[in-house]
């Protein structure tokens, strides 16, 4: 478990490495049902199913750090405080009570000093980043551990929660995410460490919780994200705000998230593992997984 | 100030979380917040009105909030991921809720869902909803004119 | 009482009009002796005929909105959430208990319309602003309104508070700045009400309230400071931190926020008043009122 | 990780509150800051020892925040804006505060600020403070070696 090799003008040094960066959507409700033991049950069972091989890719991946992206969901911001992003310093994040009671998995180790060194040069980058000391973390990012690393007594791996505003609008934009995904990879580039990074951009796919219009899924469009977010991300970067909404619903304009976990990997990525799955809850549910090449 | 048009004014049955919408939803979502709180969901569950008084709810947002209206405190500046709270308060899914805002029950929601969803075609424009059935369901997202339009049928 | 009009291609249309920038430091003690009366005092009395004819400049200039950036001092924010930049869009905002109890000053009524406006431009335009439903205001806000205003039974014109980290390392970079005043800038040429509206940018000027070097002042490198800030503002924008903490000391990075005040100026300016004055408390005292050419 | 040398390191007398700094501090800080609060400062005022276990300070911190211990606060984390709170607690004043931490009485740091300051020439460098007098005076803020380093002269 050594980070990359980095050539410098000096010789060679040891950076962070970025192992891979995931896509997945973080439905409460799939957290829901491995809390409860609902895996094998005809409903969740064939999703379960779907991302088995996920979970024996990272099992092999073994990282250091899993750096998530994702957004709070009225759980540790609430609108008298909204931010933009906000990146998570903190020695440990303990599950949030969104409103069942905390959800009974680890509290997730932090990693200050890597979180640190983020924000500072995500600052100095000119990310207008806001810097949380203290936070609890909702389904949007224990849902995608879950997801990656079922039950264990103790997460496998430390954390850095980046949380994305998505729920007030406007989020910010996607060329706006993608730019901040590459800029953490400059600051990982620059790290003395040798901790193996995975990044997680999470949320989506397809879905929409309200309105007259609820449970809009666009499977056409979901799969057209995914090949873009692969192959052209700088296009996938330019769609606007109204775009995501109209034809993904209003609660697909999570998917910008993903382009910031795009963003930190080299513009040429090869796809491990890919799953759609429709519906877990009222959502479209997707999962990438990109290596650099 | 009147608020200029956007160009998401046009997608049907859907209340974007804008400045506008934040403003006057402000109070309503932060008690919904509130019930993230085990103490504040005891004493929720004791005296509704009571609780409900420590914020500043328009009377029609009380009334929504009482009445379970789920629609109608989307159109009086709820936000989905806050009114929720009142939902799992309530022991609700958001196959109930999303049924209760479509006109549907949570079974044909639900059957919706797993035969694939509502699909984007025909719900892309208001024009669409209304020169589909020629009804004015696309009224609900009127932010003008939010008296009794939440209805509508299954579109699924 | 009217804004200023632009011409587009079909017309002329209303939008705000931005009348001055001005340029000052905030310091507690100022505040302090408006309140408690002292300002005929030796110590005071000189400071004090200093900015009377900026207040005099000021019930000319009769502004709807002040947009006042300055930064918070452990009031509303404490180290659990440090927003890099947040905008206040709250109808008001009550003076904040620093630990003496709140200022005797007016509650500051909010223009929540005009400031959601710019928190969805800004956004939009790539800042990533927190946006602050409720907060109180501290010195570093109110002591401009009572060196510009005096001691009024209310404010004569409505706030829109920008809070710009600047205590935890790394503030904002002097270009980032800059670049946010042009981006609201952008955003008020864009806003179809006809508010006249002055911009302050706030804090400095040098000094250290810390540490074995405390009480430095460097009257050099705040008279240098004004001058390109009217002169060449992109050269000052390129400006690291060190240079100003070494140079204006550790607290004199506050000037920074002068910056985004020059950002939403024309290029062309005209120097309307300077004022300086060493010391107040422990702090370079200076004042610039900046007009649009 | 060691942290790696910035180029402000060599500031003398300064404690450049980045993100490590920030870390040690942060129990210390927020304590300050709670001061704010009218009935704090009451509960503060009424058994200081008691107040303090809310907060999980460091022994250090502790008795840096008991002794009024300002440069020892700023050494081990403190960032002048929370510690300030205290000062403001003890109806003390910037110049109180600055004195204590440079060395000097509250009387004579209000006089080299009348003067006109503290001068940046001399003060810009740590090596300065060293070839300057032959002491090590700038060992305040090397943050390995933090024990009785706060003394220094008047140095307006
Ligand atoms: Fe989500
Ligand atoms: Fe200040």
């Amino acid at each position: 478990m050594t980070g990359a090799m980095r050539r410098t003008s000096t010789g060679v040094a040891i950076v962070a490495e970025l192992v891979a960066g995931i896509g997945t959507s973080h439905v409460p409700a799939v957290g829901a049902a491995i809390d409860n033991g609902r895996q094998g049950e005809p409903y969740w069972a064939p999703y379960f199913d779907k991302i088995e091989p996920v979970r024996a890719w990272m099992a092999e991946a073994d990282p250091d750090v899993c750096i998530v992206v994702y957004n709070d969901h009225a759980s540790a911001f609430s609108l008298q405080i909204i931010p933009t992003f906000a990146i998570g310093v903190a020695a440990q994040f303990p599950p949030a009570d969104e409103g069942y009671g905390p959800r009974a998995v680890p509290v997730a180790e932090g990693h200050p000093e890597l979180a640190w060194h983020l924000a500072e040069s995500l600052i100095l980058d000119e990310f207008d980043m806001t810097i949380v000391n203290e936070m609890p973390i909702d389904h949007g990012c224990t849902v995608p551990l879950s997801v990656a690393f079922g039950q264990p007594e103790r997460w496998p791996c430390r954390l850095i929660p980046i949380c994305v505003n998505v729920i007030q609008y406007p989020a910010p934009t996607g060329h706006r995410c993608y730019q901040l995904g590459r800029a953490i990879r400059r600051a990982l580039d620059a790290w003395p460490g040798d901790e193996r990074v995975v990044i997680f951009g999470t949320g989506g796919m397809s879905h929409q919780l309200q309105g007259e219009r609820a449970g809009l899924v666009n499977a056409e469009f979901d799969r057209a994200f995914m090949d873009r977010l692969v192959a052209d991300p700088v296009a996938q970067a330019a769609v606007g705000h109204t775009e995501y909404m109209r034809e993904a619903g209003s609660e697909g304009i999570e998917l910008v998230m993903w382009l910031v976990m795009r963003g930190a990997l080299d513009s040429d990525v090869r796809e491990v593992l890919r799953v759609n799955h429709v519906p877990t809850s009222n959502t479209s549910n997707g999962l990438i997984v990109l290596e650099p090449r | 100030m009147t608020r200029a048009a956007r160009d998401y004014d046009d997608i049907p049955g859907t209340y974007v979380f804008d400045g506008e919408h934040s403003r006057r939803g402000y109070a309503l979502n932060m008690f919904c917040m509130s019930l993230n709180d085990e103490a504040n969901r005891a004493a929720f569950a004791a005296d509704p009105e009571a609780y409900l008084d420590r914020y500043a709810l328009t009377p029609d947002q009380r009334e929504a909030v009482l009445t379970r209206d789920w629609l109608g405190m989307l159109q009086l500046g709820g936000n989905i991921y806050y009114t929720f709270k009142l939902a799992i308060f309530d022991g609700l899914t958001m196959q109930d809720v999303g049924g209760a805002m479509s006109g549907m029950t949570r079974d044909q929601f639900t059957e919706m869902m797993v035969a694939g969803g509502r699909p984007p075609d025909g719900n892309r424009y208001r024009r669409e909803w209304r020169s589909d059935t020629g009804d004015d369901r696309d009224e609900g997202n009127d932010r003008g004119d939010e008296e009794d339009e939440h209805g509508g049928g299954d579109r699924g």
